[in-house]
């Protein structure tokens, strides 16, 4: 006696196979001959044959424009129907703005408004800002560092090639520019790095000058310049050192506030360089993360090595 | 409304209608460039434009930067801009960077690997090296 | 002031849409710092100054020395490092 | 003077990121997920006692964190549910790191292997965040870190198809994250606040006027996107296959246990403490949840059905889940949502045992990843088999699993009174037929993997010969655990469902 179709199909069925839907493009490919699947690769930049891909092309690109298109004109009208720019009384212009600015240098001591909220009234923000930067700056490290699997021997003589031509080749006039402007570029980024609760700045845009000089001194000085004083143990030190006390500022601050806890850091008087209580050391905190953080960056895409 | 009452407001609120009309421009870069290059330019170009907006929410007219003067005399709301949206964007500055960073990386990687930028050639290769 | 505005957004716009359209990547980077210089002074217009300082540090200085070196390290290989 | 254990929520965060910077510091793998564990651990327990004291007095809490409160300062806010969710992705990250150490030690260089717990701690501070936050822009910062880390773990294996995964991902989370914080900006231009409980009160005022109503539907709809798109709904789920299919055991454990839901617990907050379910339906954005996340529930159950990779295959039924998860949010009720957070903790622990599980199975089999290899698998390492046989029959929804649990309070949520009838019939209809479906893959794995016989021979023609396979302790205490759990879910859902009941009023 023949075996029933369904019967059959069941047997397919538990073995993993699914007859009901069409035969599955992906499951074809155990029996596939291998040469019907080198062609399906060769024809052209999308999965299927060249006119049908360009078709498909034209077709996508439609779909981009017009989608894009529509949405443009949403939001546009949205726009047109949002508040009136720069009007004195727009919703922003509230009991929080008031208090910003009506009270904040009294309250945390900075004359630079900005700098309370981001510091203070919204310390823990600033704080996960800070630790984005991390996570880049540790994935960026993850991505390119040298190991075994991203790195073949080719790629270390090219390295080591370019290190040689390098040295041998010192350009004299960008050292010496260099001998000149880094100490302007550096009195720069410390001025704007010191003076975040009286002027626009701060340690974010004060780290990323200061860091601009040490990817100047490796460019002008040559390689392995900065690595002389800036190591990795070092590196891991300062960045690590500068996270753990930013925590601990922003921490005691949270803990004390939310508890009602007396506050013993003094603020001082407003608009001198020691004052603002917490805000001087989190800008120096943050500004040698930033710092760290913008030349690991340049020296890990760059050659895969601090 | 109708038409000349729409552009009057667009008019008033340039920034805004010129961030939205970046963010598109930037977001269909992200989603439509077969570049990975230009796709992480994209990213930059579309949080550009997230921060315009914000910002522009924060501006006053004929009201100064939040910097205190002079600490001697008491602030009143009347003089300074608000403070707030400028706060945000500068955390948001620096988050924009560190994937713009992150992006760079992976682009970096995938083209020492596959040797080509275009995302679709890459998918097929590496599907093909998996197989 | 209007007319620097409505220079500095249009300027923006069309930074955004030629970048999306440039044979090679070396004027895409340079548009990207373009538009962040613009951006900069657009900042400095909104009254926000702090803005403005790290935007030109950040989006203008590291974001393009990041890309330089990104497309230095693409020049090292087989294929020419521009699109497709 | 607030009460000491209102502190907790504020210590696991920075607990479980300064643990992460610290472990910059450590070079060895073993050290530093020593480290991991003790602060989940040391987490579960302080999310434990939240749960427990908030849940015993009735009451959430708000969180000021520093000496300024709501419209001016940060703010964490903690209720029985929040605490709850944090304390189930504390024990689920365990578990995942537990159940994929095999993996780990595999597929992840030496040196490297302390990048990878870097990425884990601070991937749980964000979650923590995210479960706790009371602020629109503190939300999308951890987002941030949540994107930055989940990509990071999906990297670590580090092979061109997991790199390629992860810029795929890494893409389509920064739209989803810009989409977000646009929407975000416009609700500051309308309403200047970005606190929640500024932010209640004004939305709610603009909804009695009628001001800005075409704003507040196209800001709304735009953090709904956002947020949908990170977390893998329908249309914008492209990403997450390959994604989950592709990393480490641990990765896609922890991926589809645990992110996917930090940012849907973002969304939820949205709809309940800044809009109300009712005004988000009334904008029409809920029936289009609705719609998606009924979509989603076929359409990942059939991509599943075709799918003969078994890592992918879950990935694709991770797909229908969160689909399962939209649709109790799109009902716009308070049961809805009760279900939907059912469904996130039911979810959290049953396809984190199947990832585990799955794993275990494919080192047995000689890391043969398709399906059709894995035959008689579940015989050379009876504890993964057992772990797939559980997560797959609660997936299917058989009765006394917690599969079974989350499809019958979704079904109710559905049938209560108030609701339009074709969302009734829609939900009904999808519960079923993604059941059906649900049963069409996961029953055909379950029996392949039990299979007697001689293994299938290789892609080559090679015949295999498999020795006896003999799975690691943390292996085996992780499955263990994870059953467990997955069968009292199901066994004792009463007391649980009641508790999420009271936390959604409490919101």
């Amino acid at each position: 006696m023949k075996t029933p179709v369904w019967y059959q199909k069941l047997l397919r069925w538990t073995e993993g196979d699914s007859p009901v839907l069409p035969e599955p493009a992906a499951h074809r490919e155990q029996t596939r001959e291998p040469a019907a699947e080198e062609s399906a690769y060769e024809s052209g930049p999308g999965l299927l044959s060249a006119s049908a891909g360009r078709v498909r092309n034209v077709l996508l690109r439609v779909i981009t424009i017009a989608s894009c298109a529509v949405f443009l004109l949403i939001m546009l009208a949205t726009v047109a129907y949002l508040p009136r720019f720069g009007d004195a009384d727009n919703a922003p212009e509230n009991e929080t703005s008031r208090r910003y600015i009506e009270q904040g240098m009294q309250e945390v001591g900075a004359t630079n408004l900005v700098t309370n909220i981001i510091l203070v009234y919204r310390g823990f923000d600033t704080y996960g800002e800070s630790c984005v930067l991390f996570l880049g700056a540790t994935a960026v490290i993850m991505l390119l560092a040298v190991d075994a699997k991203n790195t073949t021997e080719e790629d270390r003589r090219v390295l080591a090639r370019s290190d040689a031509l390098d040295r041998e080749n010192r350009n004299q006039i960008l050292g010496h520019i260099t001998t000149i402007l880094m100490p302007v570029i550096l009195l720069y980024g410390l001025y704007i790095l010191c003076n975040g609760h009286l002027s626009p700045g701060g340690g974010f845009a004060g780290g990323s000058i200061l860091g601009g000089a040490l990817i100047l001194c490796e460019n002008g000085y040559g390689v392995g310049k900065v690595h002389s004083f800036f190591g990795h143990r070092i590196y891991h030190v300062v960045k690590v050192g500068a996270l753990i006390l930013y925590a601990v500022l922003i921490c005691y601050t949270i803990y004390v506030g939310a508890n009602g806890l007396p506050n013993v850091i003094p603020l001082g008087k407003p608009g001198s360089i020691l004052s603002a209580g917490i805000i001087l050391p989190i800008n120096v905190a943050v500004g040698l993360e930033v710092a760290c953080t913008m030349y690991a960056f340049y020296t890990y895409f760059g050659r895969g090595d601090l | 409304m109708d038409i000349n009452a729409i552009l009057q407001m667009l008019h008033a609120n340039r920034f805004e209608a010129a961030s939205v009309i970046l963010f598109v421009v930037g977001l269909g870069g992200m989603l439509f460039n077969r570049s990975l290059f230009k796709k992480v330019v994209s990213m930059g170009f579309m949080d550009s434009a997230i921060f315009l907006f914000l910002t522009s929410a924060g501006y006053v007219e004929g009201r100064l930067a939040p910097i205190i003067a002079d600490p001697a005399v008491t602030a009143t709301m009347e003089v300074y801009s608000h403070p707030l949206p400028a706060g945000l964007v500068l955390t948001g500055i620096v988050v924009s960077v560190s994937f713009t960073a992150f992006g760079l990386a992976l682009t970096q990687r995938l083209y020492k690997k596959y040797h080509s930028l275009n995302i679709d050639e890459i998918m097929m290769q590496a599907q093909k090296s998996e197989d | 002031m209007i007319a620097l505005e409505y220079l500095l957004l249009i300027g923006l716009i069309v930074c955004a849409v030629a970048a999306n359209f440039t044979r090679n990547l070396l004027p895409t980077i340079l548009i990207y710092a373009t538009f962040g210089t613009m951006l900069s002074v657009i900042w400095l217009l909104l009254k926000a100054p702090d803005l403005a300082i790290t935007e030109a540090a950040v989006g203008v200085g590291i974001d393009t020395i990041l890309f330089l070196l990104a497309i230095r390290s693409m020049r090292h290989f087989v294929g020419t490092g521009d699109e497709k | 003077m607030r009460l000491f254990y209102e502190n907790y929520p504020f210590f696991c965060v920075f607990i479980s990121l300064l643990c992460g910077i610290l472990t910059t510091l450590i070079h060895d793998g073993k050290k530093a997920r020593a480290l991991t564990l003790a602060m989940l651990a040391v987490c579960a327990v302080l999310n434990g006692v939240v749960c427990f004291s908030t849940a015993a007095r009735g009451v959430s809490f708000t969180y000021s964190m520093g000496a300024f409160p709501a419209p001016w300062g940060n703010e964490l806010r903690s209720g029985p549910v929040e605490a709850l969710l944090a304390t189930v992705f504390c024990l689920v990250m365990g578990f995942s790191l537990l159940g994929g150490e095999a993996d780990l030690k595999e597929d992840i260089l030496p040196e490297k292997q302390n990048l990878y717990y870097i990425m884990m701690d601070l991937l749980a501070a964000s979650l923590f965040a995210l479960c706790f936050t009371n602020d629109m822009f503190t939300g999308y910062v951890f987002i941030e870190i949540n994107t930055i880390a989940a990509c990071s773990i999906v990297m670590a294996k580090d092979s061109g198809q997991t790199i390629v995964a992860t810029i795929r991902y890494l893409m389509m989370s920064l739209v989803g994250s810009g989409v977000f914080l646009f929407g975000v900006s416009m609700l500051y231009t309308i309403t200047g606040h970005l606190l929640m409980p500024s932010l209640f009160p004004a939305v709610t005022r603009l909804f009695r006027t009628g001001a800005y109503q075409y704003p507040l539907a196209v800001l709304a709809g735009m953090m709904c996107v956002g947020l949908a798109v990170k977390s893998a709904l329908f249309p914008f789920h492209t990403w997450l296959p390959t994604a989950h299919g592709s990393a480490t055991t641990a990765s896609s454990a922890v991926l589809s246990g645990v992110v996917l839901k930090g940012y849907i617990i973002l969304l939820i907050k949205v709809m309940c403490r800044v809009f109300t379910p009712e005004e988000i339906g009334s904008l029409g954005v809920g029936s289009v949840l609705l719609v998606l996340g009924a979509c989603a529930m076929i359409y990942g159950s059939i991509w599943a059905v075709r799918e003969p990779h078994a890592k992918r295959m879950i990935a694709y039924s991770s797909v229908a889940q969160v689909g399962y998860i939209y649709l109790g949010l799109g009902l716009c009720t308070t049961a809805g949502m009760a279900a939907a957070i059912f469904q996130i903790i039911a979810h959290a622990f049953t396809k984190p045992l199947l990832f585990v599980s799955t794993g275990g199975l494919i080192d047995a089999s000689g890391h043969q990843k398709k399906l059709y290899y894995l035959r008689g698998a579940g015989r050379r390492c009876p504890m993964a088999g057992v772990g797939f046989t559980v997560g797959g029959l609660s997936m299917v929804g058989l009765p006394l699993l917690a599969g079974f649990v989350t499809k019958l309070v979704l079904g109710r949520a559905a049938l209560a009174e108030g609701i339009p009838s074709w969302q009734m019939i829609l939900s009904l209809t999808a519960i079923a037929i993604s059941s059906l479906l649900n049963a069409w893959y996961y029953l055909p794995a379950i029996l392949q993997i039990w299979k007697g016989g001689e293994a299938p021979a290789g892609p080559g023609g090679e015949a295999y010969v498999h020795g006896p396979y003999e799975a690691c302790l943390s292996f085996r205490i992780a499955v263990v655990c994870m059953s467990v759990v997955v069968v009292l879910l199901g066994c004792f859902a009463q007391p649980l469902m009641e508790l999420i009941t009271r936390g959604v009023a409490l919101l």
